[in-house]
């Protein structure tokens, strides 16, 4: 056993911050710590562009397609250097969902034409899993897909699609046999154009405010048959392996992670009874106790990415990423806004986020985007399989319950 | 001891019950964070018509002269219905300092113009590191001027200040801190307007030299602290029963929002575990009423220190019963849940307004024990 | 509405409060104090006597029953001041379980048997409901009731059986029809003499080392026909009738409000950092929490034994109490384990809990007891109707889940 | 970074689980707490024959210098049988000071006789108001005679004193806070001895002018606080990997037990607020075990500051941890968990133990944020 970070991985993690460091700049940092939903969205893509270039963008991808060829500890500090540098975040949906897929299950003249694209952040990408009645129980979706001539025509409605309005594709799970059980008539399909003929979208705004997610109407979309990712109704494997193929996203433990510096920052700024509210009893306890939780959720991470042994199968331990990553997601977010205070309460919409300067000392420059995130963070425990969901899982496979 | 609502307060919770259910709809109220004042003028008139903005107004000013339990009766109503009105802030924050008045002239016409919706009145206290109303410093002053005085200093999230017709200004004076009465259109201020999270507006106020009559004066020094505490408690109580009644629309749209929702070909409502937290949720809501009734009965024969602790031990509590109960309401819908579209996002968001205004859970839960 | 205590439930205060002074020692208030389980049986019955010659042994029975015709809060406030005081904590199995069974269904005969005998606590009564088979899911019990001529013979076993050493009568639930729906077919009877023949017993030693419980082995026991309670095959009525007859003893009120003096005392002998361990922040901010949470179970028995009118149901009411008072027992008692901090390790079995008098400086007398009861207290949302059991109800009767 | 087991950390911990499995029944522990001693000399015996007590040892004390990971992987093994024998008191914490003595003959012999068993050695530490090894004052003291010294004090709570050969005592002496070796037959010394709750002794000593030797000092002044702090937390990793032994052991029971308990006609294990309670039992160990390589890691690289901070953290992580998965698994068994004859309440017991040892969980959180 060796539990250290290695001089070479410390090496690692000096030329990513040397990157870092000489690519972003003051008000790109400003902008992705305010952490509006959905964050800017020319940055995310300039930034995509930088690290495509560089070969960094997709650090889980094999080298063969083009990932960089890092083991779990570069991916880990890489992760971590990016977020804590204020770097803006690559979308999921391209890098994270669809590529492996892709790379995975496409043909070659998928895999050419989708992954250099996905890797330059040039197309984004919608995601057309749930549907009204198939939320936790995805298997019930009713979108159909049917053949006719050399198109799949494409009927049913899509929602929960995040950001929907910067997407230019879109991957979509659909019927395309009815008559077989539920799980054995799914296909995925991509979208070429997410405006194409027959596509109606139309933002739906959560509680905090943001247009971060949408729904999406298809009426008789042609797609080409060749869009079809493998064979055809061998699309819940396919989302099953997309749902699972990275099993440490989900802890969100790099958000956590730089959370609590910025929560360290409000609290060293506020006052409480005379005192800076970080030397606040109460306050203090509450942030040490998350704190110690967001230590062994890292080293949860850790284990799994390093296939650490353990007597409990992978798949019950990357449900408890989960679970705790999304308790913890909301229980910093609570602590963030309960160090803020009465502060908390105002409401800073997304273009007033990121236009903020903190000039007026009456609402600090650390204000905007908590309470955003707080009230965004009551979906980490329901998106990507709810927390019940995921307490069935673990009862299912580590304890055969 | 008895617990049955008087004739009146049956009354009155049926009146409350019957406007919310009719008009207090999730399109009203989303309509009414688009509006620049941030509420809605008609169900304002609508109160006053009511009676409701008069009922926390003593008698001898044209009020109902109710008591905090009959406060709370019609407030438990209206947080069912998300209300956002200032009420609170005018009727019993505000309406509680001005009865303390000795200045016979200015107690009679502001409260009269209260009870009646006429006049919209809210406090401007919290400056600098101020956390709340209870936790604040103050460094405005208010320096003699002839009869007068001049009103120099900063407040900082004054509720409704830019609807507000007066605001109670607290400020450093000759013998301690005092509270003064500036009318909006005072000269000399600047409001710079914010709108926070529920759609409600609050406003930094600057005053710069703002001329004060020698009627302006509602409390001396010596009677501001203790009138403060006072009137805060009083809204605390009233608030802390809208969050009482905003857990109670949770429970109730929740449970069936889950027996119509299929998942795995079986509605929500039959799986144990949402049926357990169903169950955690009313044992929540259950000991908010609990210990709501507990303040309210030292609210009606405790001292003030007693009142203070009760009213503290109170908000304590319902803070995190309401807390667990809309975080969960939201969970328990799934999705939709965290939509602007529905209903139960906008009780979560009350819960954090009703959590930290007049002093948060954690100086709450400090004050209880003291 | 009036939410205040009258002058005259002061005055009553006031005649409690003397009546205890005049009767209770300094020595019987140390051992009730120091909570062993199971409390000291002498006194217990000497203090049942004392109370039943008052007239004061049943507050919650009607008047003609030997009850002293008290209103609810004159019940609330007798209960708090006798525990407050360290009166004995006497037996519920009598006058509380059964006794209010046998003034509602039992015959005349009976009622002048065995209800002056409860009321004076000559006689203890073994509760026989439990079984192996039969926890939670008390209907499918299985011990057999046998009508043979003027006897019902009785076979099979108890368990869950509390302070089974002490008791001179038992209640049971027994079978007397196997042929119809479970619950149609159970009778309540009364044995005599626990010691009769045919009767096994074995006391069960809890994890705090007390012989708090023991089950009960019946083999062709033999009961005179009389003994059954009201009609053959009503026992199930009856068993819900006593199980819910009196809502709010679940609640532990009493000991809850008494317990947080005992840490208020504990913790300003104890002493943290150079200071009372009162003082501590933390330890005084969870004190502050759990004190805010029985003061709101106590209205919430008050509001129940006041028949405070309610959206909801009594029954839901009922569980609410049952749950948040065991929830709250098992804080309070961590809580105290936590403000005696090492000291809490020592064991102490019954006798020596009652024969310490604090006299060695190192461990004082507010030591015993303690820990022994956090063991105890895990087991309050286990019996009377586990916690799970309860959220059932509550799922039930208060939403129609 | 590598996580898997070496050779001999994988023949250690399959040595270990085997004894437990055979050797480690719960009739044995019960058996074991019924003694004078309170511990099973069999175990011990065995514990010496297998090595294990003299893997935390230096090799050139003839031990086998293991490291904390080694201690972890045998620790988590123990746990699990709810080893109750002086393992850590004597091997870690004890065997961590005398390592670190400059005395070369006291810590030769002292450590061979630790490391084959025939020696036990125990800490006296706490006195006064002391809550923990962490937070006493040392009032003891130790004057000089002639070439010696003459030591008085009283110390509580001596973990396994009346059975300890030599206990390692602080004490005031010239320069500060010295540690000696006292041979527990010395003279002027009363020993009152306390069962435990899980059937182990504790003492305290009182010290009346004992004679000790000029051989009798471990650790001068100066190195004796150091040493400690870093002893107490090799102990506490040691003790958080058995509680985490203990947490696997309670769930894998109670999965067994759910599933064969019928109530309503069905197996517990199919209600599904049962089957959430399990996993949530399951996130608490995995993040225990997961706290506990981080605070491995820094105690194979880092600073002594850091070492105390991260078991502190991993102190504060698993006392809670462990409490939720004993006490639930006593909740999911029902009443047969609450008995003396069932397994499970004694983890709970043990629970109780490793928390309250070596420094609360109060402590320790307060002390991971440090």
């Amino acid at each position: 056993m060796n539990l250290q970070f290695s001089a070479q991985h410390e090496a690692f993690r000096e030329e990513v911050r040397a990157f870092l460091r000489e690519h972003l700049t003051e008000e790109i940092v400003r902008r992705t710590h305010v952490g509006m939903h959905p964050p800017c969205e020319d940055e995310r893509r300039w930034w995509n562009r930088v690290l495509g270039e560089k070969g960094w963008s997709a650090p889980q991808w094999p080298k063969e397609y083009g990932g960089p060829g890092w083991d779990p500890i570069c991916q880990h500090i890489f992760e971590y250097e990016c977020r804590a540098a204020g770097a803006p975040e690559l979308r999921w949906q391209g890098l994270r969902l669809i590529g492996p897929v892709i790379y995975t299950f496409a043909t070659p003249e998928q895999k050419a034409r989708y992954l250099p694209e996905i890797l330059m952040g040039s197309h984004m990408w919608a995601q057309g899993f749930s549907e009204p009645g198939a939320g936790s129980d995805l298997a019930s979706l009713k979108t159909t897909a049917v053949l006719d001539g050399d198109h799949y025509v494409l009927n049913g409605q899509k929602l929960w699609t995040s950001e929907l309005q910067y997407c230019e594709r879109g991957f979509f799970l659909v019927r395309t046999d009815s008559t077989v059980k539920p799980q054995k008539g799914i296909s995925m399909i991509v979208i070429d154009d997410m405006n194409a003929p027959g596509i109606t979208t139309r933002l739906t705004t959560l509680i905090n405010g943001a247009e971060a997610t949408g729904e999406v109407f298809l009426d008789n979309v042609r797609v080409p048959k060749e869009n079809l990712i493998g064979l055809p109704n061998t699309g819940w494997d396919q989302a099953k392996f997309l749902l699972t193929n990275e099993r440490t996203s989900s802890a969100e433990i790099y958000k956590a992670l730089v959370d609590l510096h910025r929560i360290h920052d409000i609290a060293s700024h506020e006052r409480k009874n005379g005192k800076p509210l970080l030397e606040d009893p109460e306050f203090s306890s509450r942030l040490a106790r998350i704190t110690v939780e967001v230590q062994a959720l890292e080293w949860s991470v850790l284990r799994v990415l390093c296939n650490a042994p353990s007597r409990h199968s992978v798949d019950a331990r990357a449900s408890v990423l989960k679970i705790r990553g999304s308790e913890l997601q909301q229980k910093i977010a609570e602590l963030a806004v309960d160090a803020l205070g009465q502060r908390s309460l105002r409401l800073y919409l997304r273009e007033e986020g990121f236009a903020e300067t903190g000039a007026n000392p009456l609402w600090p420059g650390y204000v905007p985007g908590i309470t955003g995130d707080l009230m965004y963070t009551r979906a980490y425990t329901i998106f990507g399989g709810a927390k019940e969901v995921q307490k069935n899982i673990i009862a299912k496979m580590a304890f055969g319950l | 001891m008895d617990f049955e609502l008087s004739d009146e307060q049956k009354m009155l919770a049926d009146a409350a019950q019957r406007y919310v259910r009719e008009e207090c709809t999730l399109e009203a109220h989303r309509a009414a964070a688009a509006t620049p004042e941030g509420f809605s003028r008609d169900h304002w008139n609508q109160f006053a018509e009511m009676g409701w903005l008069a009922l926390a107004i003593p008698e001898d000013a044209g009020g109902l002269g109710g008591s905090p339990v009959d406060m709370a009766v019609l407030m438990e109503q209206l947080g069912e219905g998300l209300v956002v009105e200032p009420i609170v802030d005018s009727t019993v924050l505000c309406g509680t300092l001005l009865a303390k008045s000795d200045n016979a002239g200015l107690r009679a016409k502001l409260l009269e113009g209260i009870a009646t919706g006429e006049c919209i009145v809210t406090l401007a206290h919290i400056e600098g590191d101020g956390r709340s109303e209870y936790e604040t410093q103050v460094g405005a002053t208010a320096t003699r001027a002839g009869e007068g005085w001049t009103l120099s200093g900063t407040k900082q999230r004054v509720f409704h200040g830019q609807t507000a017709d007066y605001w109670l200004v607290t400020a450093r004076m000759e013998g301690g801190v005092g509270l003064f009465a500036v009318a909006r259109d005072a000269t000399g201020v600047t409001v710079d307007t914010h709108r926070m999270i529920d759609g409600t507006q609050a406003s930094d106020l600057s005053f710069n030299g703002t001329a004060l009559g020698a009627d302006a004066l509602v409390l001396a020094p010596g009677a501001t602290q203790a009138a403060l505490e006072e009137a805060l408690d009083r809204a605390n109580l009233a608030t802390t029963a809208a969050a009482i009644g905003s857990m109670e629309a949770v429970m109730a749209i929740t449970a069936e929002y889950i027996k119509t929702r299929v998942q795995y070909g079986k509605p929500l409502s039959t799986f144990q575990a949402l049926q357990h937290r169903m169950a955690e949720m009313f044992v929540e809501t259950d000991q908010a009423h609990s210990i709501l009734y507990r303040s309210l009965s030292i609210a009606l024969s405790g001292s003030a220190a007693d009142l203070g602790k009760a009213v503290s031990a109170a908000k304590a509590l319902v803070t995190q019963a309401c807390q667990f109960v809309t975080a969960q309401g939201i969970q328990l819908h799934g999705g939709i849940g965290c939509t602007e579209e529905y209903v139960i996002g906008h009780h979560y968001k009350a819960m954090i307004v009703y959590e930290k205004r007049y002093g948060d859970a954690s100086f709450h839960l400090a004050r209880s024990a003291r």
